[in-house]
């Protein structure tokens, strides 16, 4: 059995891939088959994903399926190993249901499909290989394999716009993304580099997570080094799950994103910074994490109530959920650097629970897009009665967003509300302040948008096509599923928080 | 016998004033010209080298007369090559003037 | 007792069933939502029986040490935070607790909530959304009940959100209309700032003692575990909650804009019950604001108060019947807060329970009228009573129960407050909570009087009686608005009256303050009195009264600009605010902060390619230049 | 002391290659004018046959030749094969250009062989005469075959800066060459090690001269500030010259540094660590200014020539690492140097299929190439973004292995810097990328269509690049996520010469 785990943690990253790689040579402009294939896929991985989160032991905890396979020996010691922790599992799951209906949503890709389905997937691979990659090496490798595709996938699928005062142009967004995530994995970059070059002075150089775990858990690793390598990778992953001020690539490559590029990009690529912070930072710095985390909080919270503040005032339904994206992570980081178990487990919850959220939004806002060819919610008006499933799965979406019971969003939140309690009280106010903004934007958005008296050019508008109506539903589900009964996940990510140094 | 050091100054005053009018000059023949001149300079100092030390056990083979002659050698073939390709440019621009030679720049 | 959480089990799943299958079900599922709650009403009578019959040798029950009262607490774990057996890890529950305040509120939400639902089968009749409409209201009731039943301030603020979710779906209902939607919003907005307080309020709870449980934290305040200043910390936070949810001033402006919402929603969310949520929050925690020296109960007393007086005077002069009934509401809201401040929990929980069944019926006749004459503004009425007389019967004795005449259930209840507030409050509050009741008979009866006596207009001539499916609902109503006020008495039996079924501490057992009683029902008759000569016989000139008080009344029909001014921050402080936030994050931070650096390195790279002249002595001359810098470098390297 | 004559054998493969490089030379005369296709076949059946030889001549020698002037070890035969395997590659590239482009097919690839051959004996020699004749016979054959076309003004001009400033930078390593005779006496990489190990005054006849030996060798692999030449000539070479300066001619000379360096002057340790910083700020100028000035270029020449001397910079922090007690620094150049230059070939096999079909070579004319030719604009791609450093590609798998041995030595904020570089590089990367992918397809001067001026652009591009386009990107790919067999060979190559 473990065997057959072992071999579907490898699978995880090796089908995308391979998927990838073969759908190269596959015909060009066969986009229904291409499609077929495509689905075919992320089915396999979604199921891969399931069985690896369906298997694992809460019971046990701790790191589970741990295989190495041997990659360099020598001096430089890199081995791909793999393994899947109470915090992992849950992001590999969230990986595996956005890319699937990332892909069923992606019917309407027509120009170059096959490019783009190839593109995809790689993508996908880099997040799953990031999830599960217990070695430095191979986590920046993926890492690095998960940014790089956005760059085309934004810049030949995107759309630009103009908004009157300014314009954003796809080749803009696509770049700004690209060179500003790349520009904090070169932090991140130089973090390992440094990790290594300490590793190697103290006789014991090692890529591999559980050497370099095991080093800064006997203490060996001196302090000031950890306070000076900490805000690399908190700044580097940062910039990746839209740290404030390094934010800013995130809504603009929204903009101009094609929906499933969005959906993956704000569910689960903006995740793998958080999962870095945890993963590299605070496991392998963790006396650097602590010096830090008082940093980090503020900028969590201010994540929180700026991101909250811009979409107030935005017109753009995509510069809404970007900057509502921007203020979630938020909720994240700030969970994360409570230090606190509940508070950790709320962040790693709010990361699948913004994950499915902002994925159905992105759904959904790509669907109207795609049927009225605006996103301005001053334009848009009544869609409620020409698409009352797109207005309901939205309000749904919306709902969980501003943090409503019995939505995943709520039981995060409120987890991570109560780790800050614990720790910085005055900031987790901040943080339920921010909650009932988010209220503002949401409500104003499904007003404009979708309430009111149809205008008479959207008189033609048809719903959500069946395909958007399943992914929607399932999202749905999940999502009130996870907010009605937690404990499923929640008993994979406690035993995974416990683990964490310093929690 | 003289002194070594006074080959090396000889030899590296002849060397700049090559490297000199390899600046100066802008016709591209007295360029190889000077060129030329700083590979002399290369010489003399091989050649006052190997033989001023002969017997000092530190030199013991002809190592630097061996070089220079190799120098003369490459140095003519240099020549050779780079004054076809001066002919060329002749012909083609009608100049050989570096000033006017930067088709290609930044 | 322990099965009692299937009452609002039964809603949600009629919620659900509506939502998913509602198109193919035979009336959209509305009979789905009816058995629901019919169920649950049933489920009140179960659990009140088997409360009764109940003592501490039963599962789970015991005499709680706050109350005195016989309690009884089932719980089970929900989810885990943090991993189970770690320090600092905490276990949440569904749990449910049951207690008289529980129970009475429990029938009730579940009686008027099953009255509204059939009122709403012929009064929604028709309409587009039917089937969406039951399925709100079937969330709403499985939401409010389960903040009824909740053990644990964490599943109350679940539930408390729930509602309030619903409330803005009701209300923006008719979203065609922007007048709606705006009003969904602001409701939504304006109780989610109280919200915030709450939830910071559970927070701390939680952080001092470690658990959401209530019985748990009133434990801790009363072993003094919790400090006074955190208690009353908390004790003014959950009341913030509490007075967005039950609009309290200043957070009142959203019930009557609320009024866009269906007439059946009004009665049921924005009269009945979920305004009341925070009422009832109140009483549950009671233990937190009155520990140590009851601070937070004179907060509570004085909010209440003076929201019991302006909303009343306000209802006075407002038009639209609705509106008069939405102030009514607050103004009676303030007086139940008012009467928690004065430790008048009985008296509290007695009004409010009374001030539903009345206010749900006035509403409900008023959605009779409207449904039938299709205006909402009482100048367009009149002389009702000869068309509608069953509908005009009704909604008088819900005015004369809510305007505190004698032996209907308001006077009952009002008199409990008055002598709450006598004892525990000096003068001038006993003063102005009098005023305020005299003001309240004095704006029923012109409610009344303006509706449904004097000349029938013509173009009312066609109106009609409403079908029995509303008339219905409204006569039971009645029944309890005429009667209901009787169970505060001492009934033979083991039954000592409504003061000895829901107390704090020790049971009121029933009395009347002659003078207080006396000076209320001088005041009422002779408000309703007055009201019938200004309105119906017309004999004081209103103008002259006006003319009087030109100054006072506009500021008063201006609802005293509560919404100028919250209209004023959000245009000039916080769309402001956020505007400038949104361009200073794309002018500054994007177009500065992220593009300067890249465009400034992009520009010297275009600027230095400019070192490469394309004359070939320069470059010789730069490995000249680089030949000397190399070799002295090494040179002052190795020396 | 041996004779000369001694282990002539071992050196089989470079009299070959002389052999071979007459053969074509007389062949050329033989064949007609429309069968000088067979040439390339001839060079390319020829090397073919010199590595299969080498490899089993060679394989696991360790020989010091003529008193140790001419090393026959791993190290050598680890270039020799990647020099002869270059050479195939690039005359697969190359034929198609050779063929419609270019008069005097024969003579292009005989002096394309002594070239390599010039590279063979550059990786083997352990003296710095010997050194400095092979790198002339490369160069030599390097200046004539940039001047290939010989009626472009642009060629003529690039051949003629090439030459010029090339024996500027000659004359100055040997004048270094003298006076580190005249101090030392000695010109075998070995004897100057012991030399500065036990020399004790500093005088600065000695240390200037290794100065300017170091100065002929930057000039060679185009280092800042020795690299003004480089933009020109690439610009004005025909394009297959280009591709050959950027890829073989740079290796070559850094596979003599790395012999330089670690026989030469890691020996010497104590001083070795104190100038080694030289090293380090040569790498951070380079690495920076190539990348910088590489941003405003519209050229895709002159960009790849920026980005090979920003490339040049990263190698330079992987020789600044050099120690004398690990061998990853001197492996991570290896690798970085057949991962560049694999990549390298990928990106050049791409752009000369496109200057193939249209003769054009600005960045603005990839518009819409992804259009109209998919499979070389995802070739180009992939090139570039391994260029840029990012997975899959083999790219990122060299940059991490050469920074981690960068910062294993100590130099943390030089591995920082050369991250930062590369970063500065992934913009003008992207920019062509954007150009292929993203941008529409370019019209015409009066706003014809591209595709109806050159017709070729629809059809295939020819067999010989798609082989070489194929197998590169699959190499590419390969080297990036398995590089485990070259790393293997690249240990035992830097065993020879570091331990």
């Amino acid at each position: 059995m473990n065997d057959f785990n072992e071999i579907a943690m490898l699978l995880l990253i090796v089908v995308p891939l391979a998927g990838s790689l073969s759908m190269m040579f596959m015909p060009g402009g066969q986009t229904k088959e291409t499609w077929y294939f495509a689905i075919f896929i992320a089915a396999i991985s979604l199921c891969l994903s399931l069985v690896v989160f369906g298997n694992y032991d809460y019971n046990v905890g701790g790191f589970q399926y741990v295989a190495s396979y041997e990659w360099l020996p020598g001096p430089l010691d890199i081995s791909l190993s793999l393994g899947l922790d109470g915090i992992s599992a849950p992001m590999v799951l969230l990986n595996g249901l956005v890319l699937f209906g990332g892909v069923l949503v992606s019917q309407t890709v027509h120009y170059r499909a096959r490019e783009f389905f190839v593109l995809l997937f790689a993508l996908a691979a880099g997040v799953y290989g990031v999830f599960v990659a217990q070695d430095l090496f191979f986590l920046f490798f993926f890492y690095e394999l998960a940014v790089l595709p956005m760059y085309l996938l934004i810049g030949v699928w995107g759309s630009s716009t103009d908004f009157g005062t300014f314009l954003r142009t796809k080749e803009y967004g696509a770049m700004k993304l690209l060179i500003f995530l790349v520009a904090g994995s070169i932090l991140v970059w130089i973090g390992i580099l440094a990790l290594y070059a300490e590793s190697s002075d103290l006789g014991a150089a090692t890529f591999s997570l559980e050497g370099l775990g095991q080093l800064a858990e006997s203490g060996k690793i001196d302090e000031d080094f950890q306070k000076w390598v900490f805000p690399l990778f908190m700044v580097g992953f940062g910039a990746l799950a839209g740290l404030w001020p390094f934010h800013t690539w995130s809504p603009d490559g929204h903009v101009a994103a094609p929906t499933a590029v969005s959906m993956l990009h704000a569910g689960v690529l903006m995740k793998l910074g958080a999962y870095g912070i945890i993963r590299v930072g605070i496991f392998l710095l963790p006396e650097g994490a602590d010096a830090w985390m008082p940093v980090l909080i503020s900028l969590g919270t201010i994540n929180v109530l700026y991101g909250a503040m811009s979409a107030m005032s935005q017109n753009d339904l995509k510069y809404i959920i970007g900057y509502s994206s921007v203020s979630h992570m938020g909720y994240v980081v700030m969970g994360i650097a409570t230090l606190d178990n509940i508070g950790m487990a709320g962040a790693v919850l709010q990361m699948f629970a913004h994950g499915l959220m902002t994925a159905l939004m992105f759904l959904l806002v790509g669907s109207i897009y795609h049927k009225t060819h605006t996103r301005d919610i001053n334009v848009l008006n009544g869609l409620a009665s020409r698409m009352p499933i797109n207005t309901f799965f939205f309000a749904i979406a919306g709902l969980a967003s501003l943090g409503l019971p019995g939505l995943s969003g709520f039981i995060a939140e409120f987890m991570v509300f109560t780790g800050t309690f614990r720790t910085y009280m005055p900031l987790g106010i901040l943080a339920v302040i921010g909650a009932a903004l988010t209220a503002i934007y949401i409500l104003r958005l499904l007003a404009r948008t979708f309430m009111g008296e149809a205008d008479e050019r959207w008189a033609d508008l048809t719903d959500s096509s069946r395909v958007e109506l399943s992914v929607g539903a399932a999202l749905v589900g999940i999502m009130i599923f996870v907010g009605v009964w937690p404990e499923p996940l929640l008993r994979v990510i406690n035993v995974g928080v416990q683990t964490i140094p310093g929690v | 016998m003289v002194d070594l050091v006074w080959f090396q100054l000889l030899s590296a005053i002849l060397f700049v004033i090559g490297l000199y009018g390899v600046m100066a000059r802008r016709s591209a023949v007295l360029i190889i010209m000077s060129i030329e001149l700083m590979l002399n300079a290369v010489n003399i100092n091989l050649i006052a080298a190997a033989s001023h030390m002969e017997g000092t056990g530190k030199f013991s083979d002809f190592d630097g007369q061996l070089i220079a002659i190799f120098i003369i050698t490459v140095a003519a073939a240099e020549v050779g090559l780079a004054l076809a390709i001066i002919l060329r440019m002749f012909k083609n621009r009608s100049t050989v003037n570096v000033d006017e030679i930067n088709l290609m720049k930044w | 007792m322990e099965w009692a959480w299937l009452i609002p089990v039964f809603s949600f799943a009629s919620a659900l069933l509506i939502v998913v299958f509602g198109r193919s079900l035979p009336s959209k599922g509305a009979f789905l939502s009816i058995l629901a709650i019919a169920l649950g009403f049933a489920g009140f009578w179960v659990v009140l029986i088997s409360w009764m019959g109940a003592d501490t040798t039963t599962s789970g029950c015991f005499t709680s040490e706050n109350t005195h009262l016989l309690t009884c607490d089932y719980e089970r774990t929900w989810f885990n935070a943090g991993a189970v057996g770690d320090v600092g890890s905490v276990s949440i529950n569904w749990g449910i607790l049951i207690d008289p305040l529980t129970i009475a509120v429990l029938g009730l939400v579940t009686f008027v909530a099953l009255m509204v639902q059939i009122y709403s089968l012929a009064y929604m009749k028709g309409d587009t959304r039917f089937g969406w409409y039951f399925a709100i209201h079937s969330l709403f009731a499985a939401a409010m009940l389960t903040l009824v039943l909740a053990d644990n301030f964490l599943l109350l603020y679940v539930a408390w959100e729930l509602v309030g979710i619903c409330s803005y779906l009701l209300i923006g209902f008719w979203h065609e209309r922007s007048s709606a939607r705006e009003a969904a919003k602001k409701a939504f907005i304006v109780t989610r700032i109280g919200d915030v307080g709450l939830l910071v309020g559970i927070l701390l709870i939680w952080r001092e003692v470690g658990t959401f449980s209530m019985l748990d934290a009133f434990e801790a305040v009363r072993t003094g575990a919790m400090s006074e200043g955190v208690t009353t910390v908390a004790a003014l936070l959950l009341f913030l909650g509490a007075m967005g949810k039950s609009a309290q001033m200043p957070f009142h402006v959203w019930l009557p804009d609320a009024m866009e919402g269906p007439t059946p929603v009004s009665a049921l969310i924005h009269a009945a019950t979920m305004v009341i949520a925070g009422v009832y929050l109140v009483a549950r925690a009671f233990p937190l604001f009155e520990a140590y020296d009851a601070d937070a109960l004179m907060v509570v007393s004085v909010v209440g108060l003076v929201t019991a007086f302006v909303a009343a005077t306000i209802a006075l002069v407002a038009t639209d019947l609705k509106r008069i009934l939405a102030y009514s509401t607050i103004s009676h809201l303030g007086l139940m807060m008012l009467s928690l401040g004065a430790f008048g929990v009985t008296a509290a929980v007695f009004h409010m329970m009374a001030h539903g069944f009345s206010k749900a019926l006035l509403f409900l006749g008023a959605g009779s009228v409207l449904h039938s004459t299709e205006f909402q503004e009482t100048g367009e009425m009149g002389g009702l009573r000869k068309v509608m007389p069953i509908t005009a019967i009704l909604f008088s004795i819900g005015a004369l129960s809510l305007g505190g005449i004698p032996i209907l259930a308001g006077f009952w209840s009002k008199d409990e407050i008055l002598i709450a507030v006598n004892e525990h409050h000096n003068v001038a509050f006993i003063v102005l909570t009098l005023f305020t009741a005299m003001l309240s008979a004095l704006y029923m009866g012109r409610a009344m009087f303006l509706v449904f006596f004097g000349p029938l207009k013509e173009q009312n001539e066609h109106a009609h009686e409403s079908p029995l499916p509303m008339t219905l609902p409204m006569l039971l109503l009645g029944i309890l608005a005429l009667g209901f006020g009787l169970i505060s008495f001492n009934w033979p039996g083991n039954y000592g009256g409504f003061g000895t079924f829901i107390y704090f501490l020790h049971p009121h057992e029933f009395h009347f303050e002659i003078w207080l009683g006396a000076v209320s029902i001088v005041l009422a008759v002779a408000s309703f009195i007055a009201a019938y000569l200004f309105y119906v016989k017309r004999s004081i000139s209103l103008d002259t009264v006006r003319s009087n008080f030109a100054g006072i009344l506009n500021v008063v029909e201006n609802k005293y600009y509560f919404d100028e001014v919250y209209q004023w921050t959000i245009d000039r402080v916080v769309l402001v605010l956020s505007r400038l936030i949104a361009f200073f994050d794309r002018a500054i931070v994007n177009d500065i902060i992220v593009n300067g650096p890249a465009d400034v390195t992009r520009k010297f790279g275009i600027a230095l390619r400019l070192h490469v002249t394309g004359h070939v002595y320069s470059y010789i001359l730069a490995m000249a230049i680089g030949s000397v810098g190399l070799a002295l470098f090494v040179w002052w390297r190795v020396a | 002391m041996s004779p000369l004559s001694d282990n002539l054998d071992l050196l089989t493969p470079e009299f070959a290659m002389a052999g071979l490089a007459f053969l074509v030379f007389a062949l050329d005369l033989f064949l007609p004018e429309g069968r000088k296709n067979l040439l390339a076949f001839v060079s390319m059946a020829g090397l073919a046959v010199l590595i299969v030889l080498s490899l089993v001549m060679l394989w696991d020698e360790d020989k010091s030749l003529y008193d140790g002037l001419l090393a026959v070890d791993s190290f050598s035969l680890f270039f020799k094969v990647f020099f002869m395997g270059l050479g195939i590659a690039i005359i697969l590239t190359s034929m198609d250009f050779v063929e419609n482009r270019l008069k005097h097919q024969g003579e292009f690839y005989g002096l394309l062989l002594f070239s390599i051959l010039g590279m063979n004996v550059m990786a083997q020699s352990r003296e710095l005469l010997t050194a400095y004749i092979a790198l002339e016979l490369l160069s030599f054959s390097l200046y004539v075959m940039v001047s290939y076309t010989k009626n472009s003004d642009k060629t003529n001009e690039s051949a003629l800066k090439y030459i010029l400033v090339g024996a500027v930078s000659s004359a100055i390593l040997l004048y270094g060459v003298s006076m580190v005779y005249s101090t030392l006496g000695v010109t075998k990489f070995d004897e100057i090690a012991e030399g500065l190990a036990i020399v004790s005054d500093v005088s600065p006849a000695l240390w200037v001269g290794v100065g300017l030996i170091l100065v002929g060798m930057m000039f060679k692999v185009s280092a800042v500030p020795f690299h003004m030449w480089a933009p020109d000539v690439y610009e004005g070479a025909p394009y297959p010259v280009t591709a050959y300066l950027a890829i073989g001619s740079k290796a070559a000379a850094f596979a003599l540094i790395l012999r330089l360096a670690s026989e030469g002057f890691v020996p010497a340790t104590e001083r070795w660590e104190q100038w080694q910083v030289v090293f380090a700020v040569l790498a951070a100028a380079t690495m920076l200014l190539g990348n910088l000035v590489a941003l405003g270029q519209k050229n895709l020449k002159r960009l790849l020539a920026y980005s090979s001397v920003g490339h040049v910079g990263f190698i330079l922090a992987g020789v600044t690492a050099l120690s004398a007690n690990s061998d990853l620094a001197s492996n991570g150049v290896m690798f970085y140097l057949v991962g560049y230059s694999v990549t390298n070939l990928v990106v050049f096999a791409a752009l000369i299929s496109f200057f193939n079909m249209t003769g054009r070579e600005m960045m603005s004319d990839l518009g819409g190439l992804a259009d109209h030719q998919p499979f070389l604009a995802a070739c180009l791609g992939m090139g570039l973004f391994s260029l840029a450093g990012l997975p899959i590609f083999v790219g990122f798998t060299m940059k991490f292995y050469l920074f981690t041995a960068v910062a294993d030595q100590g130099y943390l904020w030089l591995a920082g810097l050369a991250i930062f570089s590369s970063l500065i590089g992934l913009y003008y990367y992207l920019n062509v990328i954007r150009y292929i992918y993203i941008e529409p397809a370019l019209t015409g001067e009066n706003g014809e269509d591209l595709l109806e001026e050159y017709p070729a652009l629809t059809k295939r591009p020819s067999f010989t690049l798609i082989t070489v386009l194929g197998t590169g990107s699959a190499a590419m790919i390969w080297l990036g996520v398995y590089p485990k067999p070259l790393i293997d060979a690249i240990e035992s190559a830097s065993r020879a010469i570091v331990f």
